[in-house]
């Protein structure tokens, strides 16, 4: 049966969880699934900080989400309560905030809560991976 | 009444969470990840029947060789099904 | 109309986590969902009364939970195992939760779609 | 051999963590943090004599009204005079 | 009796602990005593990011921190690999890894552990504030 | 020469914060800190065997803990009641950690001049 799956990542990226949501998502799609959107809200926030950088022999989660949101059309939408209090800024908020640069990394989008609360009421699951 | 997928991923004092037990229906399923995999040997009776766990996890934590055969072993294409499967998950943050 | 349920495990504070539950509950009752939030582990100390986060420099967080009902939200519950686990009285309790035992608890996860506890 | 300040500021279901009660010297001190105030309450009878808490994570929690008269709140003076009087602290992360 | 107290945080800054370590290291200088250092480690390494953006009626212990040491001459070091793991990066790290942007908060310098084995040994009290 | 006590108290690849002990307790033994390290709660797993840390696109923490007495860290203990809380053996372990009950573990504390468990 070919469901939409949407993605709550609440682990942040350097923790297992963060990784897990990543290879389920992969095997969603593999699975003919469509993932809609994933969305970052607590410590998940800071996968949307384009600074990230981590060992070179470790994965680069964030990285990867680009990748893979670039090839399938997946939204990764950043909550933006979450990401201030985490240091991850868009440029439009940037300049609002009179700070000389923005950090948010390629391919994610920063947005408010109501893009959760839409994919609770349309998707078929949403999973969630907590930290 | 929906079915529930429990995804757990932190123990408590080597244990399944108290309140994971309690909330646990007959009909729901519990999938093993993360830190909880390793309530496959400090809790073992403790598990319900209908119970898998995440293969990389178990393996990056060398369990593979004391693994207990009745608990299978998944990649994550049989995490998707299982979601898919029951009515919803709950993860266990 | 999808009925989704919030578990707040998580004590007042300490952490981010119960009150970037507490905003997506809320937004989530703006759109239309049906909302209840279960109160479990460490997160039925949130029911205390007299909170003043101002002393941490933090919102209160108590004062939010007292507001739900200006929501329309009155579908709250309390898990009895943890009040006992903590030694806590439901008459200490400064929201009107109703208590769950085991078999509640399980009737309440199976009655909604969508369970959230991050 | 040296003494202790315990610093603790998580709970285990309430209580204070086994480990901490099992490190814990009869020279040493105990300091109550964060959500680990809560042990005034629930695990009261565990707490060693020489015990105390911080006041604004106290009253933050809203534990005033039934507060312990035998654990001493302290301000963050006070904190740092307990760091100086004992030879070194131990904060439980 | 005055003594060298020197702090390990590795508290986030959202956390509570992250708040006490300031009001900690405030109480310690009236006390009469010197900080020399504060040691961001873990997920305190985040405090180093300038892109920080708290609700305004709560902390904003960065800015706090930034005031303090500037006013009593403390070190603030961010250890280099937690940082680069949270996306905090200063300028030279940012040109060599050719990132276009840089996000070390003023004030706050990157460094190695070293500088945290140096007040190990140099400090009489290390007081650590954990998450 | 000061002596100081690390202790692990996480499971290996759930979080950051035991490979961030082990580069602290490294970098502290470079600059001749005497350095011990005790495994206790969840962090005794550490001392399983067989561990694969590219499963999850991580180190291996095992094997960094194997390389330690390169490192002339020998200061290994562990936590008895950790290990019977969790069924594990001492013969399970794959390091010559000595074994504390609690006089043993306030002896531990009580002979270092500085205690890290973060």
């Amino acid at each position: 049966m070919h469901m939409k799956i949407a993605l709550l990542v609440t682990a942040a990226p350097h923790q297992e969880n963060a990784w897990q949501a990543l290879q389920f998502c992969r095997a969603a799609l593999a699975g003919g699934h469509e993932v809609p959107r994933v969305f970052f809200y607590g410590d998940g926030a800071v996968h949307g900080n384009a600074l990230l950088l981590p060992p070179q022999d470790e994965a680069h989660v964030t990285r990867d989400w680009q990748r893979l949101a670039g090839e399938h059309g997946i939204e990764l939408v950043v909550c933006i309560a979450a990401a201030l209090k985490r240091g991850v800024m868009d440029a439009d908020t940037a300049q609002r905030e009179e700070k000389s640069v923005a950090n948010l990394a390629p391919g994610f989008v920063i947005s408010g809560l109501g893009q959760l609360a839409e994919v609770m009421i349309e998707a078929d699951r949403l999973v969630s991976f907590p930290g | 009444m929906t079915t529930t997928l429990h995804i757990v991923h932190k123990l408590e004092r080597g244990r399944l969470p108290g309140a994971l037990r309690r909330s646990f229906a007959s009909d729901d399923s519990l999938l093993l990840t993360g830190d909880a995999v390793y309530a496959a040997l400090s809790d073992r009776r403790e598990l319900p029947g209908h119970c898998h766990a995440l293969g990389d996890a178990v393996r990056a934590r060398g369990l593979l060789p004391q693994w207990p055969p009745e608990i299978p072993l998944i990649d994550h294409g049989g995490f998707v099904e299982l979601c898919v499967r029951y009515d919803k998950s709950l993860s266990w943050g | 109309m999808k009925h989704v349920l919030f578990i707040q495990h998580c004590a007042p504070y300490g952490s981010e986590s119960p009150q970037e539950q507490i905003d997506a509950l809320l937004v989530a009752a703006t759109f239309g969902l049906r909302v209840a939030l279960l109160f479990q582990d460490d997160g039925v100390w949130q029911l205390l009364s007299q909170q003043d986060g101002k002393q941490l420099e933090r919102r209160t967080l108590g004062a939010q939970l007292q507001a739900l009902e200006l929501y329309d939200i009155h579908d709250l519950y309390v898990d009895a195992a943890s009040l006992d686990e903590r030694g806590l009285e439901v008459a200490e309790l400064a929201l009107p939760a109703k208590v769950l035992d085991e078999a509640g608890l399980q009737q309440l996860v199976a009655g909604h779609d969508l369970v959230l506890r991050f």
